[in-house]
């Protein structure tokens, strides 16, 4: 394990931040494309 | 010489085609009733007509600042008189003739009466009454007889008229029978086809 | 375009509290910051500035939604826009008026305001020229937010919104300026980026209106 | 064979789903490669260990701005060129962009706090990515406002217009004013420029990891709301016939 030095909880809590920020964008992103795709299956198939 | 000529008009509400080519021409002197049940997009059409929208596909040819527009809302201010009213749009259309306007559509009594005070069926009267201030050749009216009583709807069959008769030419979307000499166009012929059988099976018609 | 003009005030001034509102806010403002911040002058002085324009901000956002909503609801826009008048300079009028109802009134009671909250006094001609140059591109830059917002439900928030950002220079400038009077430094650098602000938003900012207008009318 | 034909919404779906698992692949290792790197990278004799935060604040900050640049020109070529497409990847660029600056905004007040002392400094580059972040949250509010698909791309794109005017603008009267307050208050050690080798070549590892990340999210969304655009237009058309 790296030392991080007296600055370790502001670089832990902003990777930390970051990093689910992120991730929250991406899933998301994700989700709303897997609402989409399935929506419109569901359409083309019955419409 | 054509005041109006319109050619394979198509236009849409909501993203979806309500009819489309649609042709016709309007000389001076004619008048052009448009018919049509409800949501068939008369109001679009004459949106269209009047620059306010851009229609999908044809095209309109006329002069430039042609068309006065009168819809189902008046753009009356009702904090300002009568003849202030129509006084402003004198003005910003460059015309004149109040008093002619205002005889016309009987407002003379009403004319220093603040226009809050109007009822609907004389706050529509005032919105017709412009149409003589804006002295435009092309009338583009969408449902002018609305709240008009029977007196009130000869008087403005009488105003329209006197309009043709001047070289004007009138396009109107009514239900009801102005007595006027004009054409009749039923737009349900036009109707934009909703053809389920041709799917296509690209996104771009989508965007159609 | 004179006649819009005119009209336009007529309405302001017939409709109540045209003129009146804004001012009345004006005050209510200064006269809350020093219950906020207590009434001592040393606390009230350097922060004077930012309040009179942050007033004069707010009260100009206030009626905003007013330059084309009630003209959208009554039909008079559309008509404006088959009209022989340039939607361009509809904009350009409208926002003057609304300039005159309510940017006008700041100006002259800015002073006063001042005073209120220990502005020195050679901070005042300062700050009447930072609000004769601002304000109007206030005025304009809000009518631009509300051509975009007006045939919108709850556009009076949304507006808000698109606008407070776009103050931004104009606020900077225009604090740093009185600030500069205060301190009795040279005030030319920020009078000419205000100046600059204004002159090009004035004469840009219509077009962008009046194409936001006219997608809204469509 | 034209750019433009990309602009074709099928044209798009397809290509962008071919090219779409290779941008994801790309863009997970660059980027976990690069922060991983960065992480293990021994501290500035100066900073300390907050040199670390370096490989998320430069790329993040550098995203907020370029995603900007982007949705201005994508903004352009749906008003000239009329291609939806760009209308809705300006629409899809947003969201991503406003996370960018907020990512932006905490790193860098993380990392000023040992190095200033307070955790939010007026300084004029955190504030100008303040700004951006209040013209990013207009825009998304804006497109989500307006119910009319093609309105809400034409007024947005007018906004885009105008907001990149008055952010560039207000960048320079941020830098004015605050130079006005305290004089050389500048305490931005960003550039990557003046960093030695050791942090130099994460940073632009993380750096191209955050852009294929754009990318990948970008295409992403834009599928998701060309798929919107096509069951709504799907709906529309089954409600009337």
């Amino acid at each position: 394990m790296i030392d991080l030095g007296k600055y370790a909880g502001a670089v832990l809590g902003a990777y930390g931040v970051s990093l689910a920020l992120l991730a929250g964008l991406i899933w998301q992103t994700l989700a709303a494309n897997r609402c989409a795709r399935r929506n419109l299956e569901r359409q083309e198939k019955n419409g | 010489m054509t005041l109006l000529s319109v050619q394979g008009l198509a236009v849409a509400r909501g993203g979806l085609r309500t009819v489309e080519g649609v042709s016709f021409t309007l000389d001076p002197g004619q008048a052009l009733i448009l018919r049509g049940p409800n949501g068939i997009g008369k109001t679009t059409l004459l949106r269209a007509i009047a620059g306010l929208q851009r229609p999908v596909a044809g095209r309109i040819d006329m002069a430039d600042d042609a068309v006065a527009y009168a819809a189902h809302a008046d753009g009356v201010k009702g904090a300002l008189t009568v003849a202030e009213n129509l006084s402003f749009w004198a003005r910003v259309f460059g015309g004149g003739g109040m008093d002619t306007a205002l005889s016309a559509m009987d407002l003379v009594p009403l004319a220093d009466r603040p226009a809050a005070a109007l009822s609907a069926g004389q706050k529509r009267r005032l919105g017709l009454a412009r149409l003589l201030v804006a002295r435009r050749p092309l009338w583009v009216l969408d449902e002018p007889t609305v709240s008009l009583d029977t007196a009130s709807v000869l008087r403005f069959a009488a105003m329209v008229r006197g309009h043709l008769a001047g070289g004007g030419a009138a396009l109107i979307a009514t239900h009801i029978d102005l007595g006027l000499d004009a054409q009749v166009l039923d737009l349900t012929a036009f109707r934009a086809k909703a053809d389920r059988a041709a799917r296509p099976a690209g996104f771009n018609e989508a965007f159609a | 375009m004179i006649a819009l003009l005119k009209r336009d005030l007529r309405l302001a001034v017939r409709a109540g509290g045209g003129f009146g509102l804004g001012v009345a806010f004006f005050l209510i403002l200064c006269a809350l910051v020093p219950f906020g911040v207590g009434p001592d002058s040393g606390a009230l002085r350097p922060i004077a500035p930012g309040i009179l324009w942050l007033g004069a901000l707010l009260a100009c956002l206030l009626s905003l939604d007013r330059i084309f909503a009630l003209d959208h609801e009554d039909g008079s826009l559309d008509l404006l826009a088959t009209s022989p008048l340039p939607l361009e300079g509809a904009v350009a009028v409208k926002a003057l008026a609304h300039w005159i109802t309510t940017g006008l009134p700041l100006i002259v009671a800015a002073p006063l305001f001042g005073i209120l909250l220990h502005l020195p006094g050679a901070a005042i001609p300062a700050l009447i020229v930072s609000l004769l140059l601002g304000t109007p591109a206030l005025s304009m830059l809000g009518a631009f937010g509300a051509a975009v917002t007006v045939g919108l439900r709850r556009g009076g928030l949304l507006l808000s919104l698109l606008v407070l950002p776009l103050y931004i220079p104009t606020l900077i400038f225009g604090t740093e300026m009185i600030r500069r009077g205060q301190e009795g430094g040279s005030i030319a650098t920020p009078l000419l980026f205000l100046a600059g602000i204004t002159a090009g938003t004035l004469a840009l900012i219509p077009f962008a209106a009046a194409a936001a207008l006219r997608i809204n009318l469509r | 064979m034209s750019i433009w034909e990309y602009a074709n919404p099928v044209k798009f779906m397809r290509t962008s789903g071919a090219i779409l698992p290779w941008v994801v692949a790309g863009a997970a290792i660059c980027t976990v490669t690069g922060l991983v790197w960065g992480f293990l990278t021994s501290d500035d004799y100066r900073q300390g260990s907050t040199v670390k935060i370096v490989f998320l604040h430069v790329p993040a900050a550098m995203m907020a701005i370029n995603i900007w640049v982007m949705m201005l020109v994508a903004s352009l070529i749906w008003l000239v060129r009329r291609h939806h497409v760009s209308a809705l990847a300006a629409k899809a660029a947003a969201p991503i962009g406003a996370v960018m600056t907020v990512i932006g905004l905490i790193t860098g007040a993380v990392w000023g706090q040992p190095m200033w002392g307070t955790w939010w400094e007026w300084d004029p580059r955190l504030t100008s990515f303040l700004i951006l972040l209040l013209f990013y949250i207009g825009y998304i509010a804006l497109w989500s406002a307006i119910e009319d698909p093609d309105s809400a791309a034409d007024l947005t794109a007018v906004l885009c217009l105008v907001g990149s005017v008055f952010a560039l603008l207000s960048r320079y009267a941020v830098l004015f004013w605050n130079q006005g307050l305290h004089q050389g208050a500048s305490l931005s050690v960003q550039s990557g420029e003046r960093m030695s080798a050791v942090y130099r070549y994460p940073l632009y590892l993380t750096m191209l990891g955050f852009g294929l990340l754009f990318l990948a999210l970008l295409l992403v969304r834009t599928r998701t709301e060309i798929r919107k655009r096509r069951l709504a237009a799907l709906q529309a058309r089954e409600m009337r016939a």
